[in-house]
């Protein structure tokens, strides 16, 4: 991931301010920012801000404001536990729990490690498969929902994208 | 080169192009060609829809893709099906299709033959498939859950029922979800031979005022949740005098519970387009926008190649079938606030902000880039285009006074049969509940049914017979909202759904008004102490009146519905809130603070499970006897009684 | 122009105006905090919200006003909730009164909260000792920071100490912060919770007051 | 003959009751206050000194200043502080418009409502409306006065033990004179009233008084102290002359002087001190023949009043603008002091015992109303007897008794000190 960042962020940025440049274009523009980098840079808003004159507080304001961005780098695959209220009643929040617990995620939504993130979602509309989580990977590629989950397939779905995480990022990827 | 399709030209006589386009377009890719007579290109279009309906082979296979599916499996499914054809050598087509509705089904597989009814078979693992198509293919139609259809009429061979006879299906009208989980949501020209963009043929030839009339006469109100009568949103923009118009489609469905726009597009996003260009045409709108939730990126996707689709045969540009209408559309991904769901959030989103603004004025009057603009819901315009394609007899067939039509309601949380039901407007919650959904499995009883989301109430067992429609809903505490019915069971406790409804509008409320950031915050705590067993009587006045405050006095929607799960718990379940309060005990043994969790020793097997989960260590006993928790240095964090195999801890 | 009713008093206005203007033409009053004319027009404080005749509140700072409208300032119910309002504003308040600019007779709060009767504020907000010196500063155990406002802080106006006659400001961060400036200005805490024991008697208060004081006095060292 | 007559003295501050009883040939008569306890004296106890002049000023709201100057005295006594000349005259000043104040308002709304034939002041409103108008002018022209001094009309802010918390503007000054011309005007047409006035007939059978020695001049504040019997001594030797008693019917203490009845008050003062008032020789001559009356308390209060008003003007307008500066740093040390002053009632006393820490240990008041109490029902027995001989009514026993009472202008508020606490240590 790091060798991506790298890509430097003035290029990235210009890239997608090539296609997308004006001021009700932010959201858009944030979100292909996202998807290159799983997060959203603090250099890449700074960016954004000197190229299309948004003022930073602006910027700041969206990305802070909608759910979907995130400021911080998370792990290679991002769980999003549905906390709807279909899933709150079938125990989302017990399944929530047991993830955190078998990835030893203490403090903050990542694995010490930095493969996986855990995080609340707002409703997919998959309600009537209660509970449902769904794990998207970093750069936004691979995407896997996954409804009727307990509290075994839980801790089962932890462990299988724990290790697929550490397979990709020792593979290079 | 690709296959032709129908809506390509069949010869060289055929003149549409985008640019010079033909006004009998629509309806000349069905029953054309219609400028020129020619058997040859007849017969071209008629083969070309039986291949549609049947597929090249006489087999056709359908998949369902939509993301409900997908989370059940259907992905695999879809894999397993293409390798199984592929290996068997069978000349079958596989399709995608939409959801249906009925998810607890999912995923399921449609097979239809030649000379064979249409059998769906459901819950269908990967493994089956092989099995399921030698089945069907050979005539064995026992295993299937039912028949779509049965031209021939030889279903009573199989003894497997007709959907139609089924009550979860007969009770149903499938009037805007006609096409959904029977069309393919990535082909125009599945949509254009079921009638498909017909209304949009019809009034292209009508007055803007007629179409609005048109509307009028069918009494189509608002499927978003307020009820507004449709056309007199459309006649107020249409009324502006103004450069440029906008139409707003919101798809940005944040309600937990509902899921019945992202099904619509998912299944039929034409039908959404359609019904967007009629209205747009009878408000004098030139610019569309479609705003999509991102945590529904296969609603956008759909939405997006639809978008494209339209755009590449003439129906969505500049000038309309040579009508001199001119209108586009773009899809927008939302990037999740609940908040936008509200009008001026969403055109404040758009624009590239935050947060909503005091109405009046009026989107309709001045909206986004303060130009007139009309948003309406996923579900409103769908029901606009088939309106105008079925006629309003057929719409107005249905509903109460008030409320024509039908609506759809998402029926989850603890029944057996979870899903997306369509029904006219005026039955009873009951019926939903029970006769469509199949009431609490394992013979539990229904304590309460939550409708409207976290702006909705709760509606208590003994009022069930309550219709649903606005007005019905309202008086009982709730609202329709967008449509989405939760049902409660006995084993959740009614402060708790409170609470939860409030951290989620609490979490969701933008910040922007005093009320309701501080206000919900207010209420969060009250609740939070009473879960707790530190509320006091006087928590209950208070949030009474708190309640009535917020609601009366903030910007928006969102603030100004926020606090109706409180009020209506608090209207049919004050008791037990007053349990919670004064025997500090939760009723039903959900809050956690108020739980014991206790080990029986005739259960425990000594496994010693608990032991490792728990994480303070305060469980204790020898390896293969029974074990005993200290209950007064217990955390209630229910680890032990999640991990116990046996289910030898209770709560109690 | 549109005619419209306030309080059953006929006003006409212009077109383009809110009701604000017109409850202002007409002669009446309708607090606001959030509105600044001709700035910000963002409704979000609420404060100013007023009845119409169908029974639906509005601000009336960014409402406009349209023919014929019936607005209501003061019903019964605009005050309950603008009380309401005014409350949980000053709930969520972080009220440090000592370092706010708006120290002198120019706190907005302040004065809505005494029309209000709501309580929270201390002295030190309405202390209008303009420029002149805190008696704090001269080493004089004043009540102010732990005091409720109110009395349009007449001691400290006659440079007497404020000696906490209208009782404990109650929030406990209010106390915090008040006790935080005690020990900047290095008060001796035994004499004001000495003074504070002449009007506030037995209140538990006066023993938190000492054992905040302990508590951030130590944190403070360390 | 058995004639019993008690009631509520209605237009006093606080509640009284007046009984009589005639039993055989003896007439009694007593001075019930029906107040609560309250204890002020206890309360200062184990107050730092600075505090108590704040508590005590709350006995009573209608001469806060007088308790509150009084308490600072006996404080600054205790502790040895010098204040400037200035400083005193200030509080001179103070202490001269609260008795205007009080003045005005006990002879407007309390006394003159008897002489002009109504019950009270709503009806004074209807039947002279004139009158009404001018005594609230009056009241709150006074009222302004004080207000800019004491920094509010009750419970003075402007001191501190050691001197007043800052100085006043040349502005605010001559806008107090203009008030005061103001007052001065209807303070003359108020006097006039009073002055006129046909007073019941009463001699006086126990002439004995006590009032404060002015070191100059008259109503300043000083040490002394002097009585009737020609005695003079130190305000810390009250102990020595005057004695404190517990009546077993009322909540008031009663006192008296060398073991008599006496009576403290402007009456006290002018009889006292009369022929220092030069400027106002001729009404005091006139006055002067009727001080043996006990009703004449009126008309020696109308003569203070004008005294008060155009004394002030003239100490104010010999102001220059005044920065005082800031109050006497205050040595914290053991001490006694007590602190005599004139209230507008009469002879006030505050008495403190300070100990190392700045803390009261013990305190003792003595209010004008406790010192006149006993000297009231023996006026009202002489006064029911000779109303009685003269064969009156049972209602004209009651409106002349009342008068009387009235006259006095007790204040029960202030009087009710008493603490009833076995092993009391004071004497």
């Amino acid at each position: 991931m790091d060798s991506v960042k790298e890509r430097s962020v003035d290029e990235v940025v210009s890239t997608i301010l090539g296609k997308y440049n004006q001021r009700h274009h932010l959201m858009r523009i944030l979100q292909e920012v996202q998807s290159n980098y799983g997060y959203l840079p603090r250099e890449a808003l700074e960016k954004i801000s000197q190229s299309t004159g948004i003022p930073l507080s602006d910027i700041i304001n969206v990305a802070t404001f909608y759910h979907q961005y995130r400021l911080e780098i998370p792990g290679y695959y991002i769980f999003l536990v549905c906390m709807g209220t279909a899933c709150h009643l079938k125990g989302n929040q017990d399944n929530y729990n047991v993830l955190r617990n078998t990835l030893g995620i203490k403090k903050g939504n990542t694995s010490s490690d930095g493969l996986v993130s855990v995080e609340k979602a707002r409703c997919f509309g998959c309600c009537s498969l209660a509970p449902v989580m769904m794990v998207v990977s970093r750069d936004g590629c691979e995407r896997y929902l996954h409804g009727n989950v307990d509290i075994k397939e839980t801790k089962k779905l932890a462990l299988t994208y724990r290790s697929m995480a550490s397979k990709k990022v020792r593979s290079g990827e | 080169m690709a296959e032709w399709t129908l809506m390509d030209r069949c010869c060289d006589k055929c003149w549409h192009t985008v640019e010079y386009p033909c006004k009998h377009f629509i309806r000349c890719t069905v029953e054309g060609p219609l400028c020129h007579e020619s058997a040859e290109c007849r017969v071209k279009r008629k083969r070309r829809i039986e291949e549609l309906k049947y597929g090249k082979y006489g087999i056709k296979i359908k998949v369902p893709i939509s993301s409900c599916t997908l989370a059940a499996g259907a992905k695999e499914v879809y894999d397993a099906v293409s390798k199984e054809v592929l290996s068997s050598g069978l000349n079958a087509d596989i399709t995608i299709s939409g959801c249906m509705g009925l998810c607890y089904l999912d995923p399921w597989i449609e097979l239809s033959k030649k000379g064979l009814p249409t059998a769906i078979y459901v819950n269908v693992k990967p493994g089956d498939v092989p099995k399921i198509l030698k089945e069907y293919l050979s005539g064995d139609l026992s295993n299937a859950f039912a028949l779509r259809a049965d031209p021939e009429g030889i279903y009573k061979n199989y003894k497997v029922p007709l959907l139609n006879d089924l009550t979860l299906w007969s009770n149903q009208v499938r009037f805007v979800s006609r096409g959904c989980g029977v069309l393919n949501p990535e082909s125009i020209e599945d949509y254009i031979i079921s009638n498909g963009f017909r209304g949009l043929d019809k009034i292209l030839n009508m007055h803007p005022k007629n179409v609005i009339e048109f509307v009028k006469k069918s009494g189509l109100r608002g499927r978003g949740g307020a009820g507004f009568p449709t056309w007199m949103k459309w006649e107020i923009a249409q009324s502006q005098v103004s450069d440029i118009k906008y139409f707003i489609v919101n798809a940005d469905e944040g309600d937990p519970g509902a899921f019945m726009n992202r099904l619509l597009a998912e299944s039929d996003p034409y039908r959404v387009i359609e019904g967007m260009i009629i209205g747009a045409y009878a408000v004098g709108a030139s610019k569309g926008y479609i705003f999509v939730r991102a945590e529904k990126p296969l609603m956008a996707d759909r939405l997006s190649k639809a978008v494209e689709e339209i755009r590449k045969y003439g129906l969505l540009g500049r000038n309309i079938l040579g009508s001199g209408f001119s209108f586009d559309i773009e899809v927008i991904l939302s990037a999740g606030a609940f908040v936008c769901g509200e009008e001026t959030a969403l055109i404040s989103a758009i624009e590239g902000r935050t947060r909503p603004r005091q109405r009046p004025p009026y989107p309709a009057t001045r909206g986004l880039w303060d130009k007139p603009t009309v948003i309406n819901n996923v579900e409103t315009v769908a029901h606009v285009a088939t309106v105008f394609q079925v006629g309003v007899e057929e719409f107005t067939k249905y509903g109460t006074e008030k409320s024509k039509g039908t609506k759809m309601f998402c029926v989850t949380g603890c029944v057996s049969r979870t899903g997306a039901y369509e029904v006219p407007i005026g039955m009873s919650l009951s019926k939903l509940v029970y006769d469509l959904a199949g009431g609490p499995p394992d013979g539990k009883k229904v304590k309460a049914v939550q409708i409207g989301g976290p702006s909705g109430g709760c509606v208590p067992s003994n009022l069930l017979n309550t219709p649903v429609d606005y007005e019905s809903l309202q008086s009982a505490g709730a609202i329709m909202g967008s449509g989405g019915v939760v049902v409660i069971d006995e084993d959740s406790c009614m402060v708790d759904v409170a609470k939860f409804f409030t951290s989620f509008t609490l979490a969701e409320s933008c910040g922007k008004c005093f009320t309701c950031r501080v206000g919900m915050k207010l209420l969060y705590d009250i609740l939070k102490n009473i879960t707790e067993g530190k509320g006091s009587e006087e928590d209950l006045e208070l949030l009474n009146e708190l309640s009535d405050v917020i609601i009366g006095s903030s910007l928006c929607a969102l603030g100004g519905t926020a606090p109706n799960p409180i009020k209506s718990t608090l209207r049919y379940f004050r008791d037990e809130y007053v349990a919670h309060i004064k025997d500090r005990k939760c009723p039903a043994k959900v809050c956690p603070n108020l739980v014991e969790y206790w080990i029986d020793p005739a259960k425990c097997v000594g496994c010693g499970l608990c032991v490792k989960a728990c994480p303070t260590n305060f469980i204790t006993g020898e390896r293969g006897k029974p074990h005993s928790i200290d209950p007064s240095k217990c955390i209630r964090c229910s680890q032990c009684f999640i991990t116990c195999p046996q289910g030898a801890v209770i709560k109690r | 122009m549109v005619k419209l009713y306030i309080n059953n008093k006929e006003v006409q206005v212009e077109a383009a105006s809110t009701l604000l203007d017109a409850i202002v033409r007409a002669g009446f009053k309708v607090p606001t905090l959030c509105y600044l004319k001709d700035m910000f027009n963002e409704a979000t404080c609420r404060v100013c919200i007023v009845e119409l005749s169908g029974g639906r509140l509005v601000p009336s700072c960014s409402y406009p006003a349209s023919e014929g409208l019936r607005v209501l300032t003061d019903s019964e119910r605009v005050l309950k909730y603008r009380r309401a309002i005014v409350e949980m504003i000053l709930a969520s308040h972080k009220i440090k009164c000592q370092s706010c600019s708006m120290k002198g007779g120019y706190c907005q709060l302040l004065k809505l909260s005494k029309e209000f009767g709501v309580e929270g504020i201390p002295v030190c907000a309405e202390c209008p000792l303009y420029g002149s010196e805190c008696l704090l500063n001269l080493g004089i155990a004043c009540l102010g920071p732990v005091t409720i406002a109110g009395c349009d802080a007449i001691c400290t106006k006659e440079r007497s100490p404020c000696i906490g006659c209208r009782g404990p400001a109650s929030p406990d961060d209010v106390l915090e912060e008040g006790i935080k400036t005690f020990i900047k200005y290095k008060i001796n805490i035994d004499e004001v919770v000495g003074i504070s024991e002449l009007f506030w008697g037995s209140n538990p208060l006066t023993q938190t007051i000492r054992k905040l004081f302990t508590n951030l006095h130590e944190g403070g060292r360390v | 003959m058995s004639i019993k007559v008690d009631f509520k003295v209605d237009k006093v501050f606080g509640h009284l009751e007046l009984q009589i009883d005639l039993h055989g040939d003896e007439v009694k008569t007593r001075f019930v206050s029906s107040e609560d306890l309250r204890y002020f004296e206890h309360m200062v106890v184990g107050r730092k000194y600075y505090e108590v002049p704040y508590i005590v000023s709350r006995i009573c709201g209608a001469c806060s200043i007088s308790h509150f100057l009084t308490s600072v005295n006996a404080v600054e006594n205790a502790l040895n502080v010098e204040l400037d000349e200035e400083v005193i005259t200030l509080k001179e000043v103070m202490h001269k418009l609260e008795i205007a104040q009080n003045t005005a308002v006990h002879l407007y709304f309390l006394a003159l409502p008897d002489y002009l034939k109504v019950r009270n002041l709503s009806e004074l409103m209807s039947a002279k409306p004139d009158i009404v108008k001018s005594a609230m002018m009056l009241n709150s022209l006074t009222l302004q006065a004080v207000n800019v001094l004491a920094g509010r009309i009750v419970n003075p802010l402007t001191y501190r033990v050691g001197g007043f918390t800052r100085g006043i503007p040349k502005e605010t000054i001559d806008r107090v004179i203009k008030t005061l011309d103001r007052a001065e005007k209807l303070a003359e047409a108020l006097s006039d009233l009073i002055l006129g006035l046909d007073l019941p007939r009463l001699s006086d059978s126990e002439l004995n008084y006590l009032t404060a020695d002015p070191p100059t001049e008259y109503l300043t504040i000083g040490d002394y102290l002097v009585g009737s019997d020609g005695s003079r001594f130190r305000g810390m030797d009250y102990m020595q002359f005057i004695s404190e008693e517990i009546s077993d019917y009322s909540t008031t203490k009663y006192c008296r002087y060398r073991g008599r009845v006496f009576f403290v008050g402007p009456r006290a003062r002018l009889l006292a001190f009369g022929e220092r008032l030069p400027d106002y020789a001729g009404l005091i001559y006139d006055v002067r023949k009727e001080l043996h009356n006990p009703f004449s308390n009126l008309k020696a209060k109308a003569v203070e009043l004008l005294y008060c008003i155009s004394n002030s003007k003239a100490v104010l307008g010999g102001l220059k603008e005044k920065n005082f500066s800031a109050p006497k740093e205050v040595r914290v040390r053991r001490g006694e002091g007590v602190g005599i002053m004139e209230a507008p009632r009469g002879l006030l006393i505050h008495h403190y015992v300070i100990n190392d820490d700045g803390v009261v240990e013990r305190s003792n008041i003595i209010t004008p109303t406790v010192m006149f109490s006993k000297h009231v029902e023996v006026a009202a027995k002489t006064l029911s007897e000779e109303l009685i001989n003269n064969g009156a009514s049972l209602n004209e026993i009651e409106l002349k008794a009342a008068m009387l009472v009235r006259a006095y202008d007790p204040c029960l508020p202030c009087s009710v000190h008493l603490i009833v606490k076995e092993g009391d240590s004071r004497e």
